[in-house]
């Protein structure tokens, strides 16, 4: 139950920051959730033997509706374990970072933080669907009072939009998820909500009774893609994030894109991918030419944007598009790319929310009309902006550029004649989304251009506000030290990234494991129907063994 | 009879308690009046102590019910919502005479004093519901739902000196008893159907037709429509939950709270009795058609018309009474699921009998608060003056948020746990279509859940809300305190719970059916964890 | 065959016959609810659906020769009386305060 | 020699284009392959020096230190790797790969995985780039240490550091051993150019010209991605050694069938690639603005070093262009030839001196695109070489002139500078360079590599490379022409100059008026530098003779583009262009500066008289003035491109906000409340109406439970 603590002790955090006095709590949080990151980082290491293999390690269950088949039950691989590491390292930083912007309801602000933390943890740590939809849901609340309680002056909208839209979406989701234990429950004889169990179900059947029929997988990609697709979230069901992030206090925004839709992601990864193979490789295309609509979409929206945190959120959308696209190129290269992205989107787009709440703080306004040139007043920050800036648009060297490329690359070589991972989307899928890598460095290089560059132009404080910033006009040794962590590990993902690839391999072929043989008995299937499917010359290998049931694990 | 005298000790006691209470609330003393919430507390705890101690499967298996452990769990359900409900009334009832009598401006005058028969009517009710667990024929079960309903209209009557209050009576009353004409003109039907009133007789009645080439008789089956949609009034589901609305606006708050659990309860049980003869446990274990079409449309415009209704409201409680509404549609989902469905060990019943227990817990949380907190000696109600709570009224408002939280099934309060088990007990009868609508439900209530959180927890404090203070009586807030405090704990032991609600619905000789299941899943747990 | 005597009439009545006047009494009664304003005469009508349930009773337990149908009467008359007296209260209460018992002027609870 | 055009065999669907390729050598594409080598990991510093100096320049920025430190660290780190970039030539044997450390490697299944690692491939056409480039960055940098003295207050670390990147990625992009690492360098090297064009950040024109850059940038770079996708897609490997290996393996027997039809559009897509970072057409209209940047960039990153990446890649992919489409050459031989007389036309109606050089260097990369697609890699690649040295020199001197004039730019407001004390080094290193620039009769070095490009164009046969030759031609008329326009204007004639209104640095120091008034003259390292470089030019002339340069391509990937037998056969005067193209070009170039020299020099007035003729004439008036505008190119991307997609982003965040959220998405969120008031008028608080709807409901649940199974029959039979 090692990794029970991490859940645990942000929970014990929270009530020890109720009960401590309101100006301590911000130590009382920093506290705990750095002792959290230190256990996590340890965590790692005891994770050990496990990096690069596709186990689950870590693990502990405790019964809970037993008679259900419900229990807590917790585990770690890779993918998971990283993206806890993640949210643990984050955790800290946006505490640190909200020191000053938070000046009233402490106590609630830092126990919601904690209460988020444990909730996040929890999502990617669940072995159970039960207790992984209740994370995922519950997210939602410490979310929606952080927008509803700390947000912008348009926040009554913003929460209850992002609450209803993705808790309407979770709902199907939950459907679907009991639709799947409950054609495990039939054959089996008693319900189970084990992700390891169902997902062994879904694909291979149980008890010599086969596995989810095309249709049904059909069925459950959409209920599945309903929660996800929001959280994600996919065009068009992205409007609820411009709002959340612009009116969500800067902390929030920084969890918000960097962890909180990564759970949509995750949910792509740990159910649609290895759940309904079948359904995906059928609706894979459509699933990629919705994202990378969204990707070329919001990069056009971002370009006419004024307010520069609504700029970013909806670079967020266009980012995560890439993302989606990697994860259905069902090859090692795009998934490790869409992995990758969750990490780095979560680090770099996370860091340029801080940038952007460090200028709110400062000028209490985010126009950029009404600023120009702050590089000459506030060189520190000016260096950070284009820094993450650049990690953003995917400067190679730097960790944007790993994911990006790979995702690309993945969704490039994911044709059908692809060797050992033959995928369903190709060079047209990856060649029309890598436009919106040069729509990404126009946006953004506007956007710092305006903001950055250009003669020096500060906006009026607002004085009806009635605050002045006590803060001095470039950033503060504390706000350096909350960007340059991150700072540092986009430096270090853009030249190693090895260390995390590596370390996901055997997770990923896992989710795989089912997925070149599926494809090649849809080509089959496709080939009988249209025996000349493409005059273009395109070749298949078929390979000897075209039985789905067996799959090849090393080729 | 010394047997079916054995199980009814509950009610007995509690019977004791109302004579009690009545003649306690004569007394000119007021600190016996006073304790009369104290008293009915303790018979109320009493009987439920007691209950365990009565099921020993000696006299079990002795009992003639289609469902002899019913009684076990729905009486110390009914007792320990009972205390909540009691503690939110305290204070509420003669409380301008009583108020009178404190200043010495008057003198208690015992023949204008409420009290104790609203505590006498409060327990009867409760009785009647405990009778409908025991019932094994038609009169009793016909009885025991009236002895449900009548104290409750005079009890809406009483509960304030207003006109609405009176109002509310009026409507409460008149269409009860067309309702209550509505299913005794089905159980006169079902009689003609089978020739017998006694239940377990008329299941192997209807069993016998089922099995045969002709199937179960119209007039049986026209008979149950008319009786399930006659009890419908009491659980206020669609078409029979116009008056829902009106009624739970002009009671009290302690009151309404009351009416959301009593009769719901009451009527819950009445279905499940009824629907218990006509092919749960017959072979097939379906119920006829007709029938499920009927429950599955009811279902599905109960929960539509409950939270589209509730979504305009700008009074309180007028909005939980429409979530009222929606909620007895979900508890439908469990029903038309049915006990043991698919063999997996899933009991829709039992879902049912767990969300009856979580939906009186969270529900009486949220009235509790509209009763601890008043407004020029008026109990709050609109939205409005929730606005700021939180500045105000830290706890109450933190009460009413989680109560709203766990309406809405969010996890991981009691309402999702309850939730959960009657989607799931859904899902396993294949009604997937059903949970999917009841989930897009739950969204759509969300709005005015969250509405009220936002009022509570967000907004700042009105020319409305302003005035707000707190009630005279702690103990509606203890009792919201409790209640909620509830939410959160319960779920982490609700597997205890859901056992009890489970094995209640199975007849004896499918409790050995249930344990084999059990057994199986040790050895599935076992295989799980090597 | 001309000419019937009314007993005999009575004993080639059928089942079907007695519940046709159950049904009757059960509509008229129904009709009147939804018709009528006046409170008494409104009360007066659920107990017409009242009595066509016991009717249908009473034929049923003939037709089965069993006697619970009869005994079931016996409680739904007892029960007609109890609603009786609450009904009455109820009519007072609301007499004293408005001096009409039109059912439509009590609509404050509303949308 | 090329694949003949009726050869329409690529257009049908299966090609398997290695086998068609009609090579003019014997062995068309045996050149040795690099192999791995575990030693010499030391050349690793060519890459780590650069990298340190950046660091400790940020580390200057972050100290505040305001004198030169961050120059002499910058300086010495470029000398160190121009030093190692000697050592490695010295002791350079064969071709090697030397591993640094794993950057990408990831199982792609089947046993294979994507490798990309930080690993140098060294071959003589590694060495012939990266001596020039660490070499002349060395010596810009020392040049730029005097001239951005007056900015010492405010970004002189931040200057040095963006030259510590862009060197740091020029070296990975022309060392990496694989395509990856290239474009990392690809990126890097835009990256740079974007940082120091946007150097005086508080200028609009300059932040927009850096935005230009990199965005423009990006689009080749998105070509030179999707080759680089391609060629993983294809050959299943990115790595130099990998790719020619199975190129001169011929039929790729694993790969040949499964890389399907998209294969022949790698060369087409590294070819956008190389037009973007080379400024060629469709893609040059970055170059001229990126002239913003602090002039040393011009002189390091514009003219020298950075734009010829795309020559690079060119020459180290030229077996995949040569192999795998018959038209990737002529492609890249015409937007050469087109773009280089394209440039020299705006060229010669420009009066920034500074944008003429931009429009010169576009043109003469034009030249060398030529080169490359003309089968003369060592054409192109020495044109490259010459064109490094003397180009750098232009801009130096260029920045000179600014430097000590204030910001005066223009060639009508300075004159003579020949005459004025301390421009002497100035004016005659630019003389010479001029002559380079535009090929002068054998004392200048442009004259060799030009005239190998040209003639090249008229000995191989390919599309229209005649008329090619002659285009080439006529711009290098051109060339002579707008290039000695320059110098007759600035250096000779009366003395006479106007200052320019532009003071270094900071508005803040606006008390460093030091050369408002008067011109100052350039220092000691200025002056070395000019020297140093002009050397340079003038050496590269002696490695022509002693056929260094053929040397140094042939034995490289680009091998295949060294003619190696032309000087042996003997035929008629006009037989070989090799013989006849020194005095036609000759002539062409003499006559340019004649029209130079009578129009800029002897009759000052004539051009402006000439000029008014032009634009009073209503015929030809729109030549001058399209050429003056440059064509209108700007203005055409603009309202074809930005514009569409400017309007288009406002449409859609319309639409995003309007229809998507507020009518669809809301609107279905208000469903439910719609719905809830159609039914709200059966609560009208009346018993009766009460008791109707139960009844009514009842009437309808019970007709729907009589009528479902004929309703559900329906319902199966419709759908």
């Amino acid at each position: 139950m090692l990794a029970a603590l991490l859940i645990i002790l942000p929970l014990l955090g929270g009530l020890l920051v109720l009960i401590a006095p309101p100006q301590r709590a911000k130590h009382v949080t920093l506290a705990v959730s750095s002792v959290v990151f230190v256990y996590s980082v340890v965590l790692a290491f005891i994770f050990g033997p496990h990096w690069g293999t596709d186990e689950f390690a870590l693990t502990g269950a405790v019964t809970w509706l037993d008679g259900i088949g419900i229990t807590i039950s917790l585990g770690a691989d890779s993918v998971s374990l990283l993206l806890v590491l993640l949210t643990t390292l984050l955790m800290p930083l946006c505490i640190w970072g909200s020191f000053t912007a938070i000046t009233d309801r402490l106590r609630e602000y830092y126990g919601w933080m904690m209460l988020l933390q444990a909730a996040m943890t929890g999502v990617f740590l669940a072995r159970d669907l039960i207790f992984f939809y209740i994370c995922f849901e519950f997210t939602l609340v410490p979310m929606y009072f952080l927008i509803a309680l700390y947000g912008g002056s348009n926040r009554a909208r913003a929460c209850v939009k992002f609450f209803i839209y993705t808790f309407t979406g979770s709902m199907i989701t939950l459907a679907g998820l009991l639709y799947i234990a409950w054609r495990y429950a039939e054959i089996a004889g008693f319900w189970s909500f084990d992700i390891a169990q169902l997902t062994s179900f879904a694909v291979d059947g149980l008890n010599n009774y086969p596995g989810l029929s095309q249709y049904e997988q059909a069925w459950i990609l959409l209920a599945l893609m309903a929660g996800f697709a929001v959280k994600v979230p996919l065009f068009p069901l992205h409007t609820w994030l411009p709002l959340a992030h612009t009116e969500a206090p800067t902390a929030g925004s920084v969890i918000l894109a960097a962890v909180l839709l990564k759970l949509g992601t995750y949910g792509l990864y740990r159910f649609v991918l290895p759940m309904v193979p079948l359904a995906v490789v059928e609706y894979a295309p459509l699933i990629a030419v919705i994202a990378i609509i969204g990707v070329l979409y919001a990069a056009l929206i971002c370009w006419v944007q004024r307010d520069v945190k609504k700029l970013i959120a909806y670079s967020s959308v266009s980012h995560l598009g890439f993302c989606v696209l990697g994860l259905f190129a069902l090859n090692p290269l795009g998934v490790q790319g869409s992995v990758m992205y969750m990490l780095n989107h979560g680090l770099s787009t996370g860091a340029l929310f801080f940038l952007v709440g460090m200028i709110y703080e400062r000028y209490h306004t985010r126009d950029m009309t009404q600023m120009s040139g702050l590089a000459r007043r506030m060189p520190v920050w000016a260096f950070f902006m284009v820094f993450f800036v650049l990690s953003s648009v995917g400067l190679p060297g730097l960790n944007g550029f790993i994911s990006e490329f790979l995702c690309l690359i993945g969704a490039f070589t994911a044709s059908g004649d692809a060797g050992a991972y033959p995928g369903v989307l190709g060079p047209w899928y990856a060649a029309i989304a890598a436009l919106g890598m040069v729509v990404a460095a126009m946006y953004l290089l506007i956007m710092v251009g305006k903001v950055v560059f250009g003669p020096l132009k500060e906006p009026a404080v607002h004085h009806s506000t009635g605050e002045q910033s006590h803060l001095p006009a470039d950033l503060t040794l504390r706000e350096i030290g909350v960007l340059v962590p991150l700072a540092v590990l986009c430096v270090y993902i853009g030249f190693q990234p090895r260390t995390f690839t590596g370390a996901m391999e055997g997770s990923i072929e896992g989710v795989l494991a089912e997925y070149p043989a599926t494809v090649r008995q849809q080509q089959i299937l496709q080939q009988a129907d249209l025996p000349h499917f493409d005059n273009a010359g395109l070749v298949l290998t078929m390979p000897e063994s075209t039985d789905i049931g067996e799959v090849n694990h090393d080729g | 009879m010394a047997d079916k005298i054995w199980f009814l000790i509950p009610e007995l006691i509690l019977l004791a308690g109302v004579v009690v209470v009545s003649v306690l609330g004569l007394s000119p003393r007021k600190m016996l009046r006073d304790c009369l919430p104290a008293v009915t507390i303790a018979f109320l705890l009493i009987a439920c102590v007691v209950t365990p101690f009565l099921y020993d499967s000696d006299h079990v298996s002795r009992f003639h019910s289609v469902m002899p452990m019913l009684g076990k769990y729905v009486n110390m359900m009914v007792c320990i919502v009972g205390i909540l409900l009691a503690l939110t009334s305290a204070g509420l009832i003669d409380r301008r005479q009583e108020a009178s009598v404190q200043s010495g401006r008057a003198v208690f005058d015992a023949l204008r004093a409420n009290r104790g028969e609203y505590y006498a009517f409060f327990l009867l009710s409760l009785i009647g519901v405990m009778l409908c667990a025991h019932a094994n024929d038609l009169i009793w079960l016909f009885l025991a739902l009236e002895l449900t309903s009548l104290p409750t209209y005079v009890m809406v009557a009483m509960s304030r000196p207003s006109r609405l209050a009176q109002e509310a009576a009026v409507k409460y009353f008149f269409l009860g008893a067309m309702a209550s004409a509505m299913f005794l003109y089905g159980f006169a039907l079902l009689y003609g159907s089978t020739g017998t009133i006694v239940l377990t007789e008329m299941q192997a009645v209807f069993t016998q037709q089922a099995d045969s080439e002709a199937g179960i008789n119209t007039l049986g089956i026209v008979g149950m429509l008319l009786a399930l949609l006659g009890i419908f009034y009491k659980i206020a589901a669609a078409p029979m939950h116009f008056y829902a609305a009106d009624v739970y606006e002009g009671a009290a708050a302690p009151v309404t709270a009351f009416l959301a659990f009593v009769p719901k309860t009451a009527g819950m049980l009445a279905i499940i009795m009824l629907l218990s003869t006509m092919g749960w446990f017959s072979p097939s274990g379906n119920l006829p058609q007709p029938i499920l079409t009927m429950l599955w449309m009811v279902a599905v415009l109960t929960m539509t018309l409950g939270n589209i209704g509730a979504l305009l409201q700008r009074s309180v409680k007028r909005m939980l009474a429409y979530s009222s509404i929606a909620h007895s549609g979900y508890m439908l989902i469990g029903i038309i699921a049915g006990p043991a469905a698919g063999g997996t060990g899933i009991d829709g019943l039992g879902a049912v009998l767990f969300y009856l227990l979580a939906y009186g817990i969270m529900n009486t949380a949220a009235f509790s608060v509209l009763a601890g907190l008043e407004r020029n000696g008026q109990e709050i109600e609109s939205l409005e003056e929730l606005a700021g709570m939180r500045m105000r009224h830290g706890l109450m408002a933190a009460v009413i948020a989680i109560s709203a939280g766990s309406l809405l099934g969010f996890p991981p309060l009691l309402g999702f746990v309850g939730k959960l088990y009657l989607f799931i007990a859904g899902v396993n009868a294949g009604q997937i279509a059903l949970v999917v609508i009841a989930g897009l439900n739950s969204a759509i209530s969300a709005w005015y859940y969250l509405s009220i959180v936002r009022q509570s927890i967000m907004a700042q404090p009105g020319p409305q809300s302003e005035v707000v203070v707190r009630g005279e009586a702690i103990w509606p807030r203890c009792a919201a305190f409790l209640a909620a405090l509830a939410v959160i704990i319960v779920p982490i032991f609700s597997w205890g719970l859901m056992k009890a609600a489970d094995r209640v619905t199975n007849s004896p000789d499918q409790l050995d059916l249930l344990s084999e299941t059990q057994a199986y899943q040790a050895v599935k747990t076992d295989s799980r964890n090597p | 065959m001309t000419t019937v005597l009314a007993t005999e009439l009575l004993t080639v009545l059928t089942l079907n016959q007695y519940l046709l006047v159950s049904a009757v009494l059960f509509t008229v009664g129904l009709v009147g609810f939804l018709a009528r304003r006046n409170l008494i005469v409104m009360f007066l009508c659920t107990e017409l659906m009242f009595q066509a349930g016991a009717i249908a009773f009473i034929a049923f337990s003939r037709f089965h020769l069993e006697v619970s149908g009869q005994v079931f009467v016996i409680f739904i008359l007892t029960v007609a009386a109890a609603e009786a007296a609450l009904a009455l209260a109820l009519v007072v209460l609301l007499y004293r305060r408005k001096e009409t018992l039109n059912a439509e002027l009590w609509s404050e609870l509303r949308e | 020699m090329i694949p003949a055009l009726h050869n329409l065999q690529f257009l049908q669907p299966k090609l398997l284009p290695l086998a068609m390729v009609d090579h003019h050598h014997a062995d068309p594409v045996a050149f040795p392959i690099a192999h791995a080598i575990e030693a010499m990991s030391w050349a690793g510093w060519i890459l780590w020096l650069p990298m340190i100096s950046l660091v400790l320049c940020g580390a200057c920025a972050a100290l505040r230190i305001r004198n030169k430190l961050p120059a002499i660290i910058t300086v010495l780190s470029l000398a160190g790797s121009f030093f190692v970039t000697l050592l490695l030539y010295l002791n350079y044997h064969e071709p090697v790969t030397i591993h640094l450390f794993e950057w990408f490697n990831i199982a792609v299944g089947d046993g294979n995985s994507f490798v990309a690692a930080f690993s140098l491939y060294v071959d003589k056409l590694t060495l012939l780039w990266m001596l020039f480039v660490t070499g002349l960055s060395c010596l810009i940098a020392l040049y730029a240490s005097e001239y951005m003295e007056a900015d010492l207050k405010s970004g002189y670390a931040r200057f040095f550091a963006g030259v510590s990147v862009f060197v740091f990625a020029m070296s990975s992009l022309v060392m990496g051993d694989n395509l990856l690492m290239l474009y990392l360098g690809w990126e890097g090297v835009g990256f740079a150019s974007y940082w120091l064009i946007g150097y005086y950040y508080q200028k609009p024109s300059a932040v927009a010209a850096a935005k230009k850059a990199f965005i423009v940038n990006r689009i080749g770079d998105l070509g030179l991605a999707l080759g680089l996708y391609l060629t993983w897609h294809h050959f299943g490997t990115i790595q130099y050694t990998e790719i020619f290996a199975a190129i001169q393996h011929g039929v790729d027997a694993e790969h040949g069938e499964t890389g399907g039809w998209y294969i022949k559009y790698i060369p087409f897509m590294l070819m956008l690639g190389a037009f973007g970072k080379s400024a060629q057409l469709p893609l040059y209209v970055w170059l001229p603005d990126a002239m913003e940047g602090p002039t040393p960039v011009s002189a390091l990153i514009h003219a020298a070093t950075m734009v010829t990446a795309g020559v690079y890649l060119l020459c180290r992919m030229y077996p995949l262009l040569e192999a795998l489409h018959p038209l990737a050459l002529p492609t890249v031989a015409w937007i050469g030839g087109l773009t280089a007389l394209l440039a020299a036309t705006i060229g010669m109606a420009q009066f920034d001196i500074k944008r003429i050089m931009a429009y010169s260097t576009v043109s003469q990369l034009g030249y060398m695109f030529l080169g490359v697609g003309v089968m003369t890699t060592y054409g192109g690649a020495y044109h490259v070489f010459t064109h490094a040295f003397f180009k750098a020199v232009l801009f130096l001197t260029c920045g000179a002139i600014m430097h000590g004039f204030a910001g005066q730019l223009d060639l009508r407001k300075v004159s003579g500078l020949t005459k004025m004390p301390g421009w002497r080094i100035v004016s005659w290193t630019m003389f010479y360079a001029c002559l380079c620039l535009v090929g002068f009769p054998y004392i200048s070095s442009g004259f060799y590599s030009k005239d190998m490009i040209m003639a090249q164009a008229f000995i191989s046969h390919g599309p229209g490379f005649t008329a090619l030759g002659v285009i080439a031609l006529v711009t290098a008329l051109m060339t002579a022409y707008y290039t000695f326009r320059v110098w007759f204007r600035v250096c000779l004639g009366p003395v006479q100059y106007e200052m320019g209104d532009e003071h270094h640095g900071d508005d803040e120091h606006g008390d460093d008026h030091h050369g408002h008034d008067k011109p100052h003259a350039p220092r000691w390292a200025i002056n070395t530098t000019l020297l140093i470089i002009t050397l340079g030019a003038i050496a590269s002339i002696v490695l022509y003779y002693t056929h260094w340069g053929q040397d140094m391509v042939a034995g490289s990937s680009a091998g295949g583009g060294v003619p190696s037998a032309h000087h042996g056969e003997t035929h008629g005067f006009w037989d070989d262009p090799h013989t006849w193209m020194p005095w036609v070009a000759s002539i062409t170039t003499v006559v340019g500066i004649i029209i130079a020299w009578f129009f800029h020099l002897a009759k000052r007035e004539a051009a402006d008289q000439l000029k008014a003729i032009l634009l009073a004439n209503p015929i030809i008036r729109w030549l001058p003035t399209a050429m003056e505008n440059k064509w209108y190119v700007d203005e055409l991307y603009h309202a074809v491109i930005r514009a569409p997609l400017w309007i288009g982003g406002h449409i859609l965040y319309w639409l995003d906000m309007n229809l998507l959220d507020f009518a669809i998405v809301d609107g279905i969120a208000h469903l439910p409340r719609w719905l809830g008031r159609a039914f709200r008028p059966l609560h009208n608080g009346i018993l009766q109406s009460y008791a109707v709807s139960m009844a009514g409901g009842i009437g309808l649940v019970a007709l729907l439970v009589l009528f479902m199974p004929r309703i559900l029959q329906w319902l199966g039979g419709g759908g």
